[in-house]
């Protein structure tokens, strides 16, 4: 019988779909002839989607498919290792149910926002929601759009959307899902340095002494950075590791001292371990004369709630949340003297011969430190007063900004640094540590982006919980939502988020790559292009820029967040957008598209397509000419010499990535030390030169009580957070069957003593309530998390388990970041 | 002292005069139970969970330990109590366990083991005693509710009826080579494992060093 | 377009299909969850881990394998590791465990070491259990093996 | 231009209604290639137009007993080539 090409086809059909279903093929399609060159793959390294670590992974493809993935063994950062979900990430993309077409709500053939979801043509989606866009802008104007984009934009794309909101439609209503995640720790070191993002980086772990960590879950939300921890721990017997948390984690596995004390005390804690090292005469006393400044920090600053809820009512400075006034060493020693150990021990629970041992290692000038922290810190009413006080610590003892002694904030995902920080789409900022409300900034951009003056506006924009308030309102009308799955991220969902989504008067639009929980509550679904099926650039917590390049196709008709914004800012006209004046302003821009005014601008459009030849890509083929170099260059003239230099976009495609600021072609490891940081005055030392006078600012700052806090009706603390196996809201990780085996259902960690009060047992299946909510979930009493009595933690990866139906929407009042991990709830079986 | 010796004796050989042989001989086996039953509930109160875990020690580190393994909780809702496993339960080995408890009441009352680095600097020593009985019992605790002869191997994980199988079958084993930190936490295990051959990462035991070194230097000031 | 594409095209249509049984059967499309954030469905049971101890098949060499049986109550801290005392190379004889792969014995400056590099102490950061519980979605990544199998075609 | 599509599915069912699916789906013009006991099959679509697989898609999307559909392959051609033995 002679087989025919047909036959040969679909056998590979055949075997395809058996792979799928796990199934050995039927023996025909396992014979197949293969040639010796077709066991070869290609290999490319690409930065890990997960979390803000920034591992470097190898990418294996063959046939426009990711067949496998390893950890690169040249990276800096991982040198071959990955966690169980980097070593998963080849399965990412190929979850069953990507979406491959646009789907719109209709009824009859037309938009409705009570309608069922019906494929429509990429045409016929962006028809209508440039339709509802324009009705929104002319109606009601800027501030009725919004936009809430991710950490896990790509460079280019976070810089491209910023770009359409703050300079097109002159809206500064754009703020990433970063706000939920890094918003203290940027706000902190605004406050203290005057410069975002850490000055020391990951060599750090190998030159410490002591690793103290204030809320971090590292051993499982930075797996390799914890691997590296370990790595320095173990085989240096004289290091020591100090783990603070609410509860014990994993962490605590290495930990030489554990402090697991109640939450909101690490305020008490940090003020009782400067106290000692004042009062011990152990000031770096140099240090501190010469690059330090001393302030008092307003107080009684609310709760970032609602304006009307009685906690702002009751704040004395809940409209001067950021201020503060000068003092002295002397005045600020006074100010500690009520926080003894004594005092932090009542207040937090921890032992004050504990507490005494960690201010110790503080104190003690021969000790290099690297504090280490996450959400435990950021997540927090007071977020930014933490982050100041790890700070007030190490300035005091002048251990900064050297190898080892490092403060160091972690990031969550994988560009919080490299898109949201760097690139400033949050909803006050623009590139490179510049902000919108302040006027030679606007004019820092505008001509950059050779816009008139006064194109991009002044007014500060809604911040995340602010713009899901806004929506709840009726006040944003038209909103898009790019990757991130925010009904399932956003505290107080049913009361807060839900309705603005669902709200008659909005027109909600989520671009993704699969179908989640936000994207079910959307008007619009776009379907997204993702990773590797994109060229991207990401920014890790070391200020390393990593990029890679295209290296498969999207399914379908997926394109990514970039084409998506390039190509609907092509449905708008300078007339339709913007105000006469400015129109007067720039005559030439008249009738000219807002994809002419800001990417066909001679700056992005400035590389030819041919420079993609060797790895070309979707968004380059679509617009004629290489987006993402045009991108980046244009964006880099922000930082280049201003502190915040990049290298020549091509460089990065050769690198494992480079640390920010790259002068002369070499990156910078620790910044504001003379010898390593070219930015420092020569003979200075050090100089901290994100402040005017070179100085850092330690801050005095008191314990003050959270928010929410457990009674007699609600008598749990319940605190949030990630597992190891999940990432973020699971829309990657659960489609992954090995790691949603791992780890199959969200469930509720609770002490052994308050289940069998409550007489429930381990696999109960319970109800926790808050005032906001409730959610069913099964009770775990044993496992990684040993929760103290009166608290219990609960995952939220779990689509089917929203704990944000339960959490409250206080922010920190300076940063505006939610507490996730904070809130009252009760614990009864589920009837 | 001699002399009162002598006079309690004198006294006890003289016939009684007073009481009758039948007040006496009841009266003696009535005090006998009451005693005996006094000392007995002793005996059991002291073996109870409450009783153990009566002091802060044992409640914040080992009973906690406990609570999380499957000692504690279960599929069939069986419960191992302390004693259960640290008290033997034949009956002169029982008393001689409770006689060598008399130290662990004495470490209570003169606080040696104050708090949780304390425990922690001493879970070595305390740990390697109970390894030392269960490996000179052949895990007799163990055994008095999991017994080889019971094992049913269809109803164990492969790995563990094969293990069984090969090393408790002809007896080159007992429960405790393979199950130490089955229902605690383990202390430093360097030794342990070096002496077995087995290998793990250099790692000195410092466990609460820290602690204690910055103690021992703040209490010489 | 210029983008170099084979000729066979793997695509995944659920959103095809999903659109087309929204028109008629008026379904959700969020795939992970069946009701609105409103209405909570009963939380599946809690499961064990699998613990056949049968091998499972790797997706790609590389990956690490997942482990085939039950590990709850093990401890694996600076004090002791429970995986190493039946997985590490002096182990295995007595324990008849697989032997931990030799990229463990190898440091961040690949170093080959006398004993497994602490860098990899912690083995559930990358080794995990699985529960009988299946995946909500299914997963249509084509290991490599098929591919090439299915990839004899003519460019 | 004529084309040809050529395609593969998953089709998840119930085990005990394994059988009588896999007869509905060839009713509906697919070949059965494998089925699973936990309620898998594999099978192949073939049809001359986008269009008209579409439809067979939805068609078989919405048959009794079918709980999910997957397109896992498909691949065009003019039919002409694909007749050519290899």
């Amino acid at each position: 019988m002679t087989m025919t090409r047909r036959d040969a086809l679909k056998a590979k059909a055949v075997a395809a779909a058996s792979a799928a279903a796990g199934m050995t093929a039927p023996a025909f399609a396992q014979n197949i002839p293969t040639a010796r060159d077709e066991t070869e793959l290609t290999w490319s390294k690409a930065p890990c989607r997960f979390c803000g670590t920034g591992c470097s992974v190898m990418v294996a493809t063959r046939n426009d498919r990711v067949v496998a993935t390893h950890g690169d063994a040249e990276a800096e950062v991982n040198r071959g290792l990955n966690c169980v979900k980097g070593y998963f990430l080849s399965k990412i993309m190929y979850g069953a149910d990507r979406l491959t077409m646009p789907l719109l709500r209709k009824r009859d053939g037309v938009y409705d926002k009570n309608g069922e979801f019906e494929e429509v043509s990429w045409d016929e989606a962006f028809d209508v929601m440039a339709e509802k866009f324009k009705k929104t802008l002319a109606e009601k104007g800027p501030e009725a759009v919004g936009m809430f984009g991710s950490g896990q934009w790509t460079v280019w794309e976070g810089y491209a959307a910023s770009k359409l909101y703050k300079a097109g439609f002159r809206s500064n209503n754009i703020d990433p899902n970063a706000r939920h995640c890094m918003a203290s720790a940027v706000a902190g070191f605004i406050r203290t340095f005057g410069i975002d993002e850490p000055m020391g980086c990951y060599d750090d772990f190998e030159h410490a002494d002591a690793f103290v960590l204030w809320g971090s879950n590292m051993a499982e939300m930075h797996p390799i950075l914890w691997t590296r921890l370990t790595d320095r721990r173990l085989s240096a017997p004289e290091t020591e590791v100090v783990v603070l948390s609410t509860y014990r984690n994993r962490c605590y596995d290495l930990a030489d001292i554990e402090m697991t004390f109640t939450p909101q005390s690490d305020l008490a804690l940090l003020n009782a371990i400067a106290r000692h090292v004042i009062k011990t005469g152990r000031v770096n006393t140099d240090f501190v004369d010469k690059h330090v400044n001393f302030k008092r920090g307003n107080t009684d600053i609310g709760y970032g709630l609602r304006p009307e809820h009685p906690l702002e009512q009751a704040a004395e400075n809940a409209d001067a949340v950021g201020g503060s006034s000068d003092m002295t060493l002397e005045e600020f020693e006074e100010f500690l003297e009520p926080y003894t150990f004594e005092y932090a021990e009542e207040l937090s629970g921890v032992p004050a011969r504990r507490i005494e041992a960690l201010a110790e290692i503080y104190a003690d000038p021969d000790k290099k430190v690297m504090s280490l922290w996450t959400m435990g810190v950021n997540q927090h009413t007071r977020g930014v007063w933490v982050n100041n006080m790890i700070y007030n610590v190490h300035l005091l003892t002048g251990k900064i900004a050297e190898p080892g002694n490092s403060p160091f904030s972690l990031t969550g995902q994988p560009s919080a640094c490299g898109t949201a920080r760097e690139v400033g789409t949050f909803a006050h900022r623009l590139p490179a540590d510049l902000v919108v409300a302040n006027p030679e900034h606007r004019k820092v951009a505008e001509e950059i982006w050779k816009l008139p003056e006064g194109t991009v506006p002044g007014w500060v924009g809604a911040h995340a919980v602010l713009q899901n308030r806004k929506l709840k309102d009726g006040e944003i009308n038209a909103y898009w939502i790019q990757v991130n799955n925010n009904l399932q991220a956003a505290p107080n969902l049913l009361e807060e988020t839900y309705p603005g989504y669902r709200n008659p008067d909005n027109f909600i639009v989520v671009s993704d790559a699969y179908p989640t929980v936000t994207a079910q509550a959307a008007d619009l679904v776009l379907p997204t292009a993702m990773w590797v099926e994109k060229e991207g650039a990401y920014g890790n917590a070391e200020r390393r820029t990593q990029f890679w390049h295209q290296l498969v196709h999207a399914p379908g008709e997926a394109k990514s967040d970039l084409w998506q914004l390039m190509e609907f800012s092509k449905r708008f006209t300078t007339d339709e957008v913007w105000p006469a004046e400015l129109l007067d302003a720039a005559p030439e821009y008249r009738g000219k598209t807002l994809f002419e005014v800001l990417y066909a601008n001679g700056n992005v459009d400035a590389y030819d397509i041919s420079e993609t030849e060797a790895h070309p890509n979707h968004e380059s083929d679509a617009f004629g000419f290489y987006v993402q170099k045009g991108l980046f260059e244009e964006y880099a003239r922000f930082g280049r010499d201003h502190g915040h230099d990049l290298a020549d976009f091509d460089r990065y495609h050769e690198e494992r990535g480079l640390r920010w600021p790259v002068v002369d072609g070499k990156e910078t490891r620790w910044r504001y030390r003379e010898g390593y940081d070219p930015y420092v005055t020569p003979g200075a030392g050090v100089e901290f030169y994100g402040k005017p006078d070179g100085r850092a600012n330690i801050f005095a700052l008191p314990y003050e009580p959270p928010a929410e806090s457990p009674d007699d009706e609600f008598p749990f603390w319940l605190v949030t957070g990630r597992v190891l196996e999940h990432w973020h809201s699971g829309s990657m990780t659960d489609r992954v069957p090995e790691l949603h085996k791992a780890y199959p259902n969200a469930m509720v960690y609770m002490h052994p003593e308050d289940a069998g009060e409550l007489g429930l047992h381990r696999g109960s299946e319970v109800k926790l309530t808050s005032r906001r909510g409730d959610m069913l979930t099964r009770v775990e009493t044993r496992g990684r998390n040993k929760v103290p009595r009166g608290l219990i933690f609960v995952p939220w990866f779990d689509a089917n388990q929203l704990i944000n139906k339960l959490t409250l929407d206080a922010t920190d009042p300076i940063s505006k970041q939610t507490d996730f991990k904070k809130c009252a709830c009760k614990v009864e079986a589920a009837t | 002292m001699r002399k009162t010796l002598k006079t309690f004796w004198r006294i006890m050989r003289r016939p009684s005069t007073h009481f009758s042989l039948g007040f006496l001989t009841l009266g003696g086996f009535i005090c006998g139970i009451v005693f005996w039953g006094g000392f007995n509930t002793a005996l059991e109160v002291t073996n109870t969970e409450a009783f153990c875990t009566g002091c802060h020690e044992m409640e914040a580190n080992v009973y906690a330990d406990l609570q999380q393994t499957v000692h504690f909780t279960n599929a069939s809702g069986v419960r191992a109590k302390c004693s259960d496993c640290h008290v033997p339960h034949e009956w002169t080995h029982k008393i001689a366990r409770k006689m060598a408890a008399s130290k662990e009441v004495y470490g209570w009352i003169f606080g040696t083991i104050d708090t949780r680095e304390e425990f922690e600097a001493h879970r070595l020593e305390m740990a390697k005693r109970e390894w030392a009985r269960f490996e000179a019992n052949d895990s007799l605790e163990c055994r008095n509710c999991h017994s080889y002869i019971a094992m049913d191997f269809s109803r164990q994980s492969p790995r563990a009826a094969e293990t069984h199988e090969r090393v408790l079958g002809p007896g080159d084993g007992t429960c405790i080579d393979c199950h130490k930190g089955i229902a605690h936490t383990l202390p430093d295990m360097s030794e342990q494992q070096a002496s077995r051959l087995l290998e793990r990462p250099q790692m000195r035991g410092h466990q609460t060093a820290l602690v204690q070194d910055y103690l021992a230097r703040t209490a010489a000031n | 377009m210029r983008f170099p594409r084979t000729s066979i095209q793997i695509i995944t249509l659920c959103g095809v299909l999903a659109a087309g049984v929204a028109v008629a059967q008026q379904a959700t499309i969020s795939s992970l969850r069946p009701t609105p954030p409103t209405q909570d469905e009963t939380p599946p049971p809690m499961r064990p881990a699998i613990d056949a101890s049968l091998r499972e098949v790797r997706n790609y060499p590389e990956q690490p394998p997942v482990i085939p049986h039950d590990i709850e109550g093990y401890e694996v801290s600076a004090n002791f590791n429970k995986c190493l005392s039946c997985h590490a190379r002096a182990a295995t004889g007595r324990s008849q465990a697989p032997m931990v792969s030799v990229t463990h014995y190898v440091d961040r400056h690949q170093q080959v070491l006398a004993q497994v590099s602490p860098r990899r102490y912690f083995c559930t950061q990358c080794h995990v259990t699985q529960t009988d519980d299946e995946p909500l979605v299914t997963n249509t990544f084509i290991d490599i093996d098929t591919l090439i199998g299915m990839s004899q075609d003519s460019e | 231009m004529p084309e040809h599509h050529l395609s593969s599915l998953l089709v998840h069912t119930r085990p005990d209604t394994l059988d009588a699916v896999a007869d509905r789906l060839e009713a509906e013009g697919c070949e059965v290639h494998g089925r699973s006991p936990e309620g898998k099959l594999v099978v192949t679509l073939e049809a001359e137009g986008q269009r008209t697989l579409n439809d067979a898609l939805t068609r078989i999307q919405l048959l009794p007993d079918v709980l999910a559909a997957t397109l896992v392959f498909h691949h065009v051609e003019p039919p002409e080539e694909l007749a050519r033995p290899l």
